[in-house]
């Protein structure tokens, strides 16, 4: 009776429109100013696909289903349904209001460990009431190309949640970022791998419940052994992966339903999933596959590494740099990790407004990877008000440096680092990096000059005779120099 | 729908993935990433279709289960991304 | 292939095909006229099933001339299209 | 019979290969670099398509369908396709040899009517004979989903055909350029259009072989109607847009068999043709109702028009010009409309040879609309084997007027007329142009002083003090030009 309703030619179209809105949501963030109205089709497509659903499959109560659906509405279930939906929309909306812009990347490892769980929960209760799925034969038995989609959707959200669950905790900081490797992991890994796909074949040729289970718990613990020797800087790579993944799981339960806004969605969010981590890798310059087999990127910096404190270096007071800016003609800030973990942007927005008002051209430069998600530095920047107008991509305002008084480095480090460019041997050598040395006088704040960045690596630019090191907490040095500036 | 219609769907959304996410500014890639995150949460659909399933009530329960966690996704997602958009302002002039 | 799986093939078609010419290098917009004269013919495929369609002469016959004239298109539209390409060269070095 | 080999799942994922061929072959076209191994896409999409019809369509003799495939074969009926394939194929390659680089435009007018006449020969023959394409009920006659979209396939292929027509002969100068106004013919095209409709909706409702063949009359003639008031010059929009609604009609006769292949095709080339229309009526800075009502561009600057020959201008002799060249640093050269007539392009590659090894830096700056149909000069100098790295678009080298000792400028005329950025009533205000005033000198070859561009209008440029007018055909101008450098 169900699956009557769902093949009705009106209910295949409305999720087609829904797809098509999802579509037209991910086009609108191809400009900040497109973007809103982008948001608002991807709400309407899936208000769609939600009421769609809710109409085609009404719960009925038992035995009523020959009196028609009005008559036979199991008027609990559906209040249970809106209050699933209450509850989640409750607790997402407020997360989404609470949150601060800095913890970005953990939310959304978090958010992905849910659309994982979700998916294994859809695929399990597929497998004990495949009736209602319509995915049943006369016997009761599952389709047999139902089962592949079945348990694709199953492993692929199983990894997805504990993987998910992984990166948010090494993000949260909730868990050591430094890779745990155990010994002979690859070896246990693909172990686990092979035993997954033969379990997977046992459950399509024999429809066994263990099968799948086993291929449940395996996944699950695959997930959870794949992201651990990851180190957490590395995080948004397999965060984008993960994204991905969950794409792919959608489109799998998709092709289970024969719907098309799941399998539409599935290829764009895994397309965009893909892309994102590919930009990521080849704006390190890594390959994905280094990513995927982790060890690089103890985090946070924290290692202190390999600097050369004995070469001479000059240091800066905020006075001094306050000085500096106020007599430039222009001044190019360049934004990274460092300023997210200090809170900074909206301190530092004051200092381009007070630059501004006395007459200093002020631009934003933004490294494709600085901070450690796609778009990081543009958000925190958008945050503290900065107009998106004053914000360039590398591309765009590289070859300013040259013409510009200074370039203000404010937690930023590998993004800049020029060994990326000259020194063969760098873990970061061939990544494109921002040419600030061509400025006339770097200004870079960072806490100590032990501290590295991501890369781990010493950065050369610290010696130069145009460089003044200004020695702080970024947000603490930025209202300083607010302070000085008059 | 048969399987080879679904297959061409599938690959013509591919390509249409693929396009439309390499069109999108990186200066929006976060937002993008909070946006597909609460698109995929699509699959409440499943969700709901188990919850109204009558006669298991495994399955059920799985589903209503499913349905909180896809929900607290496509609100969560969907809110974060308007929060996030509606700080990109051009300059006023 | 029912209707609605045929109506979201063209809907992402379009798609398709709005991002995939506005990737085509102007300097090859010519080419591209020529290559989309020559897919286009690809309603030889009407053509031959009427070609070999019994019963109706009148049809077959019709079926045959389409066949001709559209498989000019499709020869000519690819060896032109191939002709001005092979031109295209970038400096020796 | 037929229908059920062409509904196997094989079948159809054949034709779905077809279509993703296509589609990889326009993508090819977005590097020079990739396109022929995009064309060899498309000729395997193609293959693939008329091989699948041919083996699932197999052309079976009378009464004999029951013996099964192999024993009731029609033999002649399986040689007059092939042969009907090899006289089009015969056909269409020798014209592809032979054609002139110069004579694209009127071909691929030409190639368009015989699309649109092959849409309408096939929904005629599906009229006739519905049971071989499997559009008919159990009593014979056609469904009605069925009937809209061939005679959907039929009007559109009908305009396609007729409008093409004319595009080719005028393109072709086979007939004059000169807009052709009837009296009141906007209202006869309404008519015409509602009758068209009227009788569509007649064949929808009651399946009338008279509706039918009335609206294939009179989409002839509005096809026809449509085109002849529209000037020679702005024949190009029209290709591009009849190229358009030849891929409509490829889809609408995609609805009727289901066909994949059909469909994508059909929204490719649709969307192509749309989109080149929208390119060029954006870079003329006209609207595209301007173009389709007609009336404007006389063609071929026969016109004379407006020319102030009482202003004060310099002439130049091809040894100024070869002076002035071979002491330049940069030399960047503005092919236009007059470039392709004169066939000059052999010429001034060896222009810009010689020009080279005397150390000068040559360029080539293409404006989105020089000459007569998109991308026309790019394929005239790579047909000179200009290489391709040294032709720019507008936006990439406008910028680069100012620096440049000599603009070359080669029987281009509108596409570097300054009144499209200063003067409000100028036809072509609003124009993005080249800035060739910019450069330190400016050379214009020309015929003569009267002679306009297609818009019509004088060029300013002509009368400033750093212009230097060449006056005579270009090709003869440049081939003095390069005797006299040495
Ligand atoms: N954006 C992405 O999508 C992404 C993804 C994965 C990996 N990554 C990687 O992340 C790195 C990003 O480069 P980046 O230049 O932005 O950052 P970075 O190279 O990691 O450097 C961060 C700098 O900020 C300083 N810092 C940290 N906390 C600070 C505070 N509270 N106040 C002031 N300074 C502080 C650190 O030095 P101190 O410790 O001395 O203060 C360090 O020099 C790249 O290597 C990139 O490959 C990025
Ligand atoms: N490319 C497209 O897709 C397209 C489509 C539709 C319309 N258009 C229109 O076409 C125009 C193209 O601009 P354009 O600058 O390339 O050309 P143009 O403005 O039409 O000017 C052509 C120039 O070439 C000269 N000329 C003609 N034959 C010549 C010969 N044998 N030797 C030397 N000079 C010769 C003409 O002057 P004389 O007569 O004095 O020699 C005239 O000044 C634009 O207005 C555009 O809007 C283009």
């Amino acid at each position: 009776m169900h699956e009557a309703a769902a093949t009705s030619p009106w209910v295949a179209f409305a999720y087609l429109v829904s797809g098509v809105f999802f579509i037209l949501a991910l086009r609108g963030l191809s400009s900040p100013a497109t973007s809103r109205r982008g948001n608002r089709f991807g709400m309407a497509g899936m208000a769609i696909a939600v009421v769609t659903t809710l109409v085609t499959h009404v719960p009925l109560s038992p035995g009523s289903a020959l009196d028609g659906y009005r008559l036979g509405l199991d008027g609990v279930a559906l209040v249970e349904i809106l209050a699933a939906i209450g509850i989640g929309a409750a607790i997402g909306i407020v997360t989404a209001r609470r949150i601060a812009m800095t913890a970005m990347p953990q939310l959304v490892a978090a958010f992905h460990s849910l659309v994982g769980m979700a998916a294994v929960l859809v695929a399990v209760a597929a497998f004990l009431n495949p009736t209602a799925f319509g995915i049943a034969d006369a016997a009761g038995s599952i389709l047999q190309v139902s089962r592949i989609e079945l348990i694709l959707g199953l492993a692929i959200g199983a990894i997805t949640f504990s993987g998910s669950v992984i990166a948010f905790l090494k993000l949260n900081g909730s868990m050591s970022g430094a890779p745990i490797l155990l010994p002979g992991r690859h070896l246990i890994n693909i172990a686990l791998a092979l035993a997954i796909v033969v379990f997977a074949v046992g459950f399509w040729s024999g429809e066994h419940a263990v099968d799948f289970w086993l291929v449940l718990g395996l996944a699950f613990i695959i997930g959870f052994l794949l992201i651990v020797p990851i180190g957490g800087a590395d995080m948004p790579v397999i965060v984008s992966m993960l994204n991905s993944y969950s794409g792919w799981a959608a489109a799998a339960m998709g092709f289970t339903l024969g719907n098309s806004a799941m399998i539409i969605t599935g290829a764009l969010v895994g397309s965009s999933g893909a892309i994102l981590s590919y930009i990521m890798c080849r704006a390190m310059n890594r390959s994905f596959l280094s990513v995927i087999v982790g060890g690089f990127g103890g985090g946070d910096g924290a290692a202190g590494g390999a600097a050369a404190i004995d070469r001479p270096w000059k240091r800066g007071s905020a006075e001094d740099a306050a000085f500096l800016m106020a007599e430039a003609e222009s001044v190019i800030i360049v934004p990274g990790y460092g300023m997210a973990v200090a809170q900074a942007q909206h301190a530092l927005r004051e200092m381009a407004d007070q630059l501004k008002a006395k007459g200093v051209k002020v631009s934003y430069a933004i490294h494709p990877v600085a901070g450690r998600m796609p778009g990081h530095m543009n958000v925190l920047l958008a945050e503290a008000n900065v107009p998106y107008d004053e914000v360039f991509e590398l591309d765009e305002i590289n070859s300013e440096f040259g013409q510009a008084d200074v370039a203000f480095v404010i937690g930023a480090n590998d993004v800049t680092n020029p060994a990326a460019k000259t020194d063969k041997s760098s873990p970061i050598y061939g990544m494109p990096v921002l040419d600030v040395e061509k400025a006339k006088t770097v200004l870079f704040i960072k806490r100590s000059m032990g501290g590295v960045g991501y890369a781990g690596v010493d950065n050369e630019l610290f010696y130069r005779d145009n460089t003044m090191m200004l020695l702080a907490d970024a947000k603490k040095m930025v209202e300083e120099i607010n302070r000085s500036i008059d | 729908m048969d399987f080879v219609s679904i297959l061409s769907i599938f690959v013509l959304a591919c390509f249409v993935g693929y396009y439309v996410v390499w069109s999108v500014t990186p200066a929006l890639h976060t937002p993008l990433m909070a946006v597909t995150n609460a698109i995929s949460s699509v699959i409440i659909v499943g969700a709901l279709i188990a919850a109204a399933g009558a006669g298991v009530p495994g399955a059920k329960w799985l589903g209503l289960l499913g349905a909180v966690f896809a929900s607290i996704n496509i609100f969560g997602g969907f809110a974060v991304t308007a929060r996030m958009l509606a700080m990109y302002k051009k300059k006023e002039r």
